[in-house]
């Protein structure tokens, strides 16, 4: 951390980007404890009543407590994310190394197949992904996982082609290294800090992309608190004004999005030699 | 920052500046223009003044300042004479979210919009009557006068005389029973049609010409609610030069559908345009061959649709006074709002749509009744008709909704969130606090239904409320609900009934019928319904119908939660809006 | 009146861990029509110290002490808008690398047409035209080719454009920044006798930068050795080659090769330049230093006169100094 | 290799690609829950009547006899001359052309595409130019962190934003729709309303359907810059650091014609490539964004339909997006050979 401080403003929005996460991963964690009402219960206080003293960011249309949800209603973003990155790193990334390292017919079908999903509208096949496998955070994470693969393939594809060719691993390979030695002790650590950032602004899109497939109505049942949803059925009263219904939950998926985003754009930059001066 | 860069934003921001100006003036200014623009062909001279009001606009352009106030005040009253014209015209704006789903061809449209468009262009033999409390009430229409034997399956009708299609076609009896026998051939390869949704082929034997003016139906079974068949939208006349016998038509796209010419109702339609399978544009002509010209309808010369996709939109839009009228979906929450509002008018009207519990008798748990009928004591109406519907809708405590023959009260004997019934009986059947029954519930997501999600939301907090029932949520959209519902691998489902014909007959059945899927079968119950189809002896046919609710009460397969009511939003002064039982928009009838 | 007078320049480069001082206190003048040599190795402030004369300091540089006038105005209290037109009509500026110096979108000609009725604006285009050929032809190009792309022509080629550019509005001061590193050994005396010849017809002074000091012992009058942001030593160029009295520039005197001298034991100068975030203490050259002594690594030497026109930064001479053998045999 | 050759190499590449993509929408569409013809009985049917229905809509023959039916109908030249577009099978819904209803939905989605990639550029560009020309400084900062920001919103909830305040708050612009409902859109020539009203000049009419496009485009256009403040920031500052740019500058051209002449315009092609490559993006963006506005298009026609299970009319749709994605991508690349005379061919 302290080495961070010092490589400039990169290194601080990476560490304001940890910060804003860990804070709101820590509040869902401790929001069971800590929250006023149980989020889902209806009518504890009047239907769409605005921010009071008793319910300081209002109630839902339902008469949920607004406070509650906001403090619940991150964990399902947080699961879908960080499950979705998960499958990308495990798929992609071995796919992407053994691809690029075998090369051939292989690397070209996985390639044309990878770019073939990378040029398209990556929501288009989510929703058609998550419409098939049903509601459910483990569902809505694979959906967004098929997107987002190609990222992680194309990156380390990439890094391994160049890294190839370099002279110590031109070296290993004379000394008769095996190729999954090859591939994971010389190759894979270089691909890592790419990765890395691809998997942060992997997080960042996958909370927006489940927050798009909740708006479509692609979302997890009623019953569980979530800001996507909240933001969802805000819109549907948006004509009666109801701000808070639509506005909390916005700048709390903002945040999340925003912390992982400044990670990742930090990392990039601190990696990234071109802007070095 | 650079100049160039200074200057870029500048002017950009001195566009936002007088594009926004530009745009506030000419929608002051020109706004009550828009609801006038609409026809070119029968309002020339609004275009016409349309036109030097756009030449003047450039010419004031051109000109210096000072001119500028004094052709602006000429402008203002140009436009304020253009409408005074057009009011006097008659045109009636109607905001909708709704969309026609396929066709107008009354041997295939059954949905509600069709259904609505074809009322205001098609004749039926008879009519309900507006503003019947039941529904039951019938009102001549293209017959004058009708009769039926004492086993009710043959109905003899007299025909109007002297009525012609809107294509000057005469109108005969001919024209009945063609359009009878083209319904009934069009079942096979229209499964999907209103006329094999209502069974037209399990009901019609024949229909039989006996006159120029007059026809005869023979049905195969003893059936009362005939009347209310004849009434449905499926039982339009059509013109027979339009609706050839093994094809399906009016949809849109189809030129015949586009020429004002098919039917015989108060209306024909003028325009009708689709975008990617919605509709755009919707236009109603009077029909000037309509054979009640003489009293006075159609009473607005044209009706014209404007298509919202969501319902937020289209309260703005009649807040804005953009519409004259707003029908069909203004959502609670903004009627509610509305009603506080001086500029509009809030019509209600009494509902027909219901929505029930079904449980899958097959399995357990809910195959054994104990467990139902505590379950459905603990469901709790009010709070989702008070939290969910904020009070617009009512809990249904019967399947037949309150108004029509045979409504009662059955299920208040379970009660509402009943708690003490539903602890005792799951008790004897082995549930209780640490053995909590656990049952799926679900719901459908895609929109099928008004607010299924809350409602769920609301069941299952009730539900649970009791203690003793732990219920897990789940969903599908309609597709995926329909299929679970056939592979009958729901525990708990809330489905909903919107009736076809307003009839008890249409839904007493929904206790068995067997495309619910709930495997609950009673022939009691099939017996009364049967019993009750086959008299017009309303004393008798109310008595059944209580006879159905009572076995219902003890069965609970399938178990009534609330009935809809319905409502329209109009900017006044307009009149003559009836939002009957049998939810039909009558635009006919409706004059500012 | 000197054309350029530089007085006790001194340029930092601002970094998360701390100033780099890339110049430091560097004074000298330069008469119309005089040549300057700038030597020393990469590395060593002479670039900035060249760039800082048009005032094009490279990001994060700022000038922090010192003036630097032209024709008596100090340039450093101009503004923006009259520097502009002190670059490329006053002072103009001639890089290192021809293949990345011109706009790749943009044709030949159009650079002259650009430049000339940037400064000269009441030029018609036709006019920009005529005096762009005349430029083109006295550098040896066929004025048919004005119409190319740069990626058209080869490094030499590219070298002697910007050499056209730099010379077109006629400017007093031209300054060459290694103008022949990027180009084949053939290519560099063509080069460099072009740049001559023309420096010659328009009376232009010029500065030349190189990190070969033999390019700068054979063309320029006088000749500044800089070492980390220092000025080591300054003296005319026959001084320099016959006398040269810092241990620094005899070592580099050293490594030049010699035709000449068949026996010519080239020595290179032990060890490398140092880390500009933390330079040595007292003289920046002790560590490589042969004669290095205690004082050497304590207090910076100051700048003695050694001789007419000969400054050098070293404790060896001066009151406490001693005179070293010239170890070179020519 | 020639100009023309490249392009007609590039048209053929892309045809894999997009015969994989159908082919791949094709098999989820079909492994999809819910039988599309169960779909059409809201209460009762017989197997009888549904297996009429599945022969009426072609679902009983083979699934290879389907998908070689469905390719074929594509390239059915004839077909294409007589309706204006291919064939694209019928609604499983409403039995209406899918080529025809795509048609009709197809000019909205240009619409709010064009008008969106409009304003990111001007503003990504503009931003990106004005931040790398004050590297590190507080504008700078300033205009980084907006860029970082727009990333991370969710383009429906600007939508939202937008709607809450310009259509219920202030009332100054619609919240849906192409044109005011109230007004009767323009005579179809291109079916882009804007252009359109103008051909017709019919200003009213433009300004109108102007009011219309003015959220939804900037919806999507600031969430777009956000991403093009970024490439433009990063490749001017690649490029001011180049020689010609220093160069350029000491020879005293002013400083507008170096930041714009210069190293714009050098920048400027590898940001085109990188544009080229978001219009994936934008158009995934333009569905939330037409669901947000309902906004007649592609996208909300894809939503629409996914809950029928469609499976032609999703096909078609994404068969349509796909070229789209591809034309675009393909005028990018002339555009590149044509703006960068390194590879004038």
């Amino acid at each position: 951390m302290t080495s961070l401080t010092k490589k400039g403003p990169s290194g601080w929005i990476v560490i304001l980007g940890t910060i804003i996460v860990s804070a709101l991963v820590i509040m869902t964690a401790i929001a069971p404890w800590i929250a006023p009402h149980d989020p889902a219960k209806t009518r504890v206080g009047p239907i769409r009543e605005p921010p009071s003293p008793q319910f300081p960011m209002g109630t839902t249309h339902l008469g949920q407590d607004m406070l509650s949800r906001i403090l619940c209603g991150g964990s399902i973003m947080l699961q879908v994310s960080t499950l979705s990155v998960l499958v990308c790193f495990l798929i992609g990334v071995p796919l992407g190394l053994f691809s690029s390292y075998v090369g051939g017919v292989f690397d070209r079908a996985c390639s044309l197949v990878i770019d073939a999903v990378y040029a398209f509208p990556g929501l288009v096949i989510a929703i058609a992904i998550s419409a098939m496998l049903g509601r459910g955070v483990v569902n809505m994470a694979l959906s967004i996982a098929v997107v987002y693969i190609p990222s992680y393939f194309r990156v380390v594809r990439s890094q391994v082609l160049s890294i190839k060719e370099l002279t110590y691993v031109e070296a290993a390979r004379g000394i008769g290294a095996k190729w999954y030695t090859i591939l994971f002790r010389y190759v894979f650590p270089n691909v890592i800090p790419s990765i890395v950032v691809v998997a942060t602004i992997n997080f960042a899109d996958a909370i927006l992309t489940a927050a798009g497939l909740t708006f479509i109505g692609l979302g997890v049942e009623i019953h569980i608190p979530d800001w996507g949803r909240d933001l969802t059925s805000g819109w549907q009263y948006l004509s009666s004004g109801a701000w808070w219904i639509i506005a909390f939950p916005g700048i709390m998926i903002i945040l999340l999005a925003l912390g992982f985003t400044l990670i990742g754009e930090g990392l990039s930059e601190l990696l990234n030699p071109k802007l070095q001066r | 920052m650079e100049k160039i860069e200074l200057s870029i934003i500048v002017l950009v921001l001195i566009g936002i500046i007088v594009s926004s100006a530009t745009m506030i003036y000419v929608t002051t200014v020109v706004s009550n223009l828009s609801t006038l623009t609409d026809d070119v062909s029968t309002l020339t001279e609004s275009v016409g003044n349309l036109t030097s009001t756009i030449s003047d606009l450039a010419l004031i352009m051109s000109e210096g300042f000072a001119e500028y106030a004094e052709k602006l005040a000429a402008l203002t009253a140009r436009l304020a004479a253009i409408e005074a014209g057009l009011a006097a015209k008659e045109t009636l704006i109607v905001g909708t979210t709704d969309s026609v789903e396929l066709t107008l061809d009354p041997a295939q449209a059954y949905d509600y919009f069709g259904w609505c468009i074809l009322q205001q262009i098609g004749g039926t033999l008879v009519s309900v009557e507006p503003g019947s409390p039941t529904g039951a009430d019938f009102l001549p229409d293209l017959a004058v006068n009708w009769s039926s034997n004492e086993d009710l399956d043959i109905w003899d009708f007299n025909l109007r005389e002297g009525v012609t299609f809107s294509d000057g076609t005469e109108f005969n009896a001919t024209h009945v029973k063609y359009s009878f026998d083209r319904a009934i051939a069009l079942i096979p390869s229209i499964p999907e049609g209103a006329p094999a949704g209502l069974g037209y082929d399990a009901i019609i034997n024949r229909t039989e010409v006996l006159g120029t003016y007059k026809v005869r139906f023979h049905l195969k079974i003893s059936f009362s609610p005939f009347l209310g068949i004849l009434a449905s939208r499926s039982s339009t006349i059509v013109n027979p030069q339009y609706a050839p016998m093994a094809q399906v038509n009016y949809t849109a796209g189809d030129p015949r559908a586009s020429t004002p010419v098919a039917f015989a109702g108060p209306y024909v339609l003028s325009k009708w345009n689709r975008v990617a399978g919605r509709d755009v544009e919707i236009k109603l002509d009077a029909n000037p061959n309509y054979w009640d010209l003489a009293s006075g309808y159609p009473r607005m010369e044209y009706i014209i649709f404007r298509f919202y996709s969501d319902a937020a939109t289209l309260r703005l839009a009649i807040e804005a006074g953009d519409v004259d009228m707003a029908f069909r979906h203004i959502t609670p929450t903004d009627v509610v709002d509305l009603e506080d509002n001086p500029n509009v008018k809030v019509w209600w009207g009494a509902g027909a749509f219901i929505q029930y519990f079904c449980f899958q008798t097959k399995r357990a748990p809910f195959n054994d009744t104990r467990v139902r009928i505590a379950v459905t004591a603990a469901l709790n109406r009010t709070a989702v008709c008070e939290t969910v519907f904020l009070g617009l809708s009512d809990p249904l405590y019967s399947i037949i909704p309150p108004g029509m023959l045979g409504h009662t009260e059955a299920f208040q004997k379970l009660g509402d969130a009943n708690y003490t019934l539903t602890t005792t009986l799951l008790a004897q059947a082995g549930y209780d606090a640490t053995n909590k029954l656990k049952f799926d519930l679900w719901y459908e997501s895609s929109g099928h239904y008004p607010m299924s999600a809350e409602q769920a939301l609301i069941y299952k907090e009730a539900l649970e409320g009791s203690g003793v029932i732990e219920v897990t949520l789940k969903s599908a959209d309609w597709a995926g609900y329909k299929k679970n519902r056939d592979d009958e691998i729901m525990d708990a489902y809330v489905y909903g009934w919107y009736p076809d014909y307003v009839d008890p007959d249409d839904y007493a059945f929904l206790y068995w019928a067997s495309w619910i899927h709930t495997n609950y079968y009673n022939a009691t119950q099939e017996a009364l319904y049967d019993q009750a189809r086959a008299t017009t002896n309303t004393t008798l046919r109310e008595e059944l119908y209580a006879q159905i609710d009572e076995i219902a009460v003890q069965q609970c397969s399938v178990v009534p939660l609330y009935v809809s009511s319905a409502w329209a939003v109009t900017t006044p002064p307009i009149y003559g809006i009836y939002l009957d039982i049998t939810q039909d928009m009558r635009y006919w009838l409706i004059y500012k | 009146m000197p054309l350029l007078e530089v007085g006790s320049l001194t340029i930092d480069y601002p970094t998360s861990r701390g100033a780099i001082r890339a110049v430091e206190d560097i004074s000298f003048s330069l008469k119309k029509g005089e040549t300057l040599g700038l030597a020393g190795e990469s590395g060593s402030g002479k670039s900035t110290l060249g760039l800082s004369i048009i005032r094009l300091v490279p990001y994060p540089g700022v000038i922090v002490k010192g003036h630097i006038k032209i024709d008596e105005t100090d340039i450093l209290k101009l503004p923006e808008d009259e520097m502009r037109f002190i670059r490329g009509r006053k002072a103009a500026y001639i890089f290192q690398d021809p293949m990345t110096s011109l706009n790749p979108v943009k044709r030949i000609g159009a650079h002259f047409i650009e430049l000339i009725r940037t400064h000269e604006p009441n030029t018609g285009k036709e006019e920009a035209f005529e005096r762009t050929k005349t430029v083109v032809k006295n550098l040896g190009i066929l004025s048919e080719r004005i119409n190319d792309y740069p990626h058209q022509f080869s490094g030499g080629m590219r070298q002697r454009i910007m050499i056209g550019l730099a010379i077109a509005l006629n400017p007093d001061l031209v300054i060459a920044d290694e103008p022949t590193t990027a180009l084949d050994v053939i290519v560099q005396a063509k080069i460099l006798d072009l740049l001559e010849s023309l420096r010659k017809v328009y009376g232009m002074a010029l500065i030349l930068i190189s990190h070969d000091l033999s390019i700068i012992l054979e063309r320029c009058d006088k000749i500044i050795i800089m070492y980390a942001g220092h000025m080591l030593e300054y003296a005319t160029s026959i001084e320099m080659h016959r006398n040269p009295k810092h241990p620094y520039t005899q070592g580099l005197l050293q490594s030049i090769p010699n035709i000449e001298l068949s026996d010519q034991k080239l020595v290179a100068i032990p060890g490398s330049p140092p880390d500009m975030l933390n330079p040595p203490k007292g003289c920046r050259f002790w560590p490589r230093c042969s004669y290095a002594k205690k004082i050497c690594r304590v207090k910076e030497p100051p700048l003695i006169k050694v001789g007419r026109n000969h400054f050098v930064r070293c404790f060896l001479y001066g009151k406490k100094g001693v005179h070293v053998e010239r170890n070179r045999k020519s | 290799m020639g100009l023309r050759s490249y392009i007609i190499t590039r048209i053929l590449l892309t045809i894999p690609t997009l015969l994989l993509l159908l082919s791949m929408v094709f098999l989820i569409m079909r492994v999809l829950p819910g039988d599309p013809v169960a779909l059409h009985f809201e209460k009762k049917a017989t197997p009888e009547q549904m297996e009429s229905m599945r022969r009426a809509l072609g679902l009983d023959k083979p699934l290879w006899t389907q998908y070689i039916e469905y390719l074929g109908g594509l390239v059915d030249i004839g077909y294409i001359l007589e309706h204006g577009y291919p064939n694209l099978g019928k609604s499983m819904q409403t039995f209406e052309e899918v080529g025809g209803q795509i048609f009709s939905a197809f000019p909205a989605t240009l619409e709010l595409a064009f008008y969106s990639m409009i304003i990111a550029s001007v503003i990504g560009i503009l931003l990106g130019v004005i931040s790398s020309k004050s590297y590190n400084s507080i504008l700078d900062h300033l205009i980084r962190g907006v860029g970082t920001v727009t990333y991370a919103v969710p383009i429906f909830f600007l939508g939202i934003v937008f709607q809450l305040i310009f259509g219920v708050y202030l009332r100054w612009l619609p919240t849906g729709l192409r044109i005011n409902p109230v007004v009767d859109p323009p005579a179809t020539i291109t079916g882009l309303y804007t252009i359109d009203s103008l051909l017709q000049g019919n200003l009213f009419k433009f300004f109108e359907s102007l009011k219309a496009l003015l959220l939804p485009s900037l919806t999507l256009g600031i969430i777009l810059s956000g991403m093009f403040v970024r490439m433009t920031r990063t490749n001017m500052l690649e490029t001011l650091r180049l020689d010609f740019v220093t160069a350029a500058k000491a020879r005293g051209l002013k400083e507008s014609t170096v930041t714009y002449g210069y190293a714009l315009r050098n920048a400027f092609l590898p940001i085109l490539t990188m544009m080229g490559l978001q219009f994936a993006i934008l158009l995934g963006g333009a569905i939330l964004t037409e669901t947000t506005f309902s906004w007649p298009g592609l996208g909300r026609y894809i939503v629409d339909r996914i809950n029928f299970r469609d499976y032609t009319a999703i096909q078609g749709a994404v068969v349509v997006f796909g070229l789209f994605v591809t034309l675009v991508s393909l005028v990018v690349d002339i555009l590149y050979a044509y703006l960068d005379p390194r590879i004038r061919l």
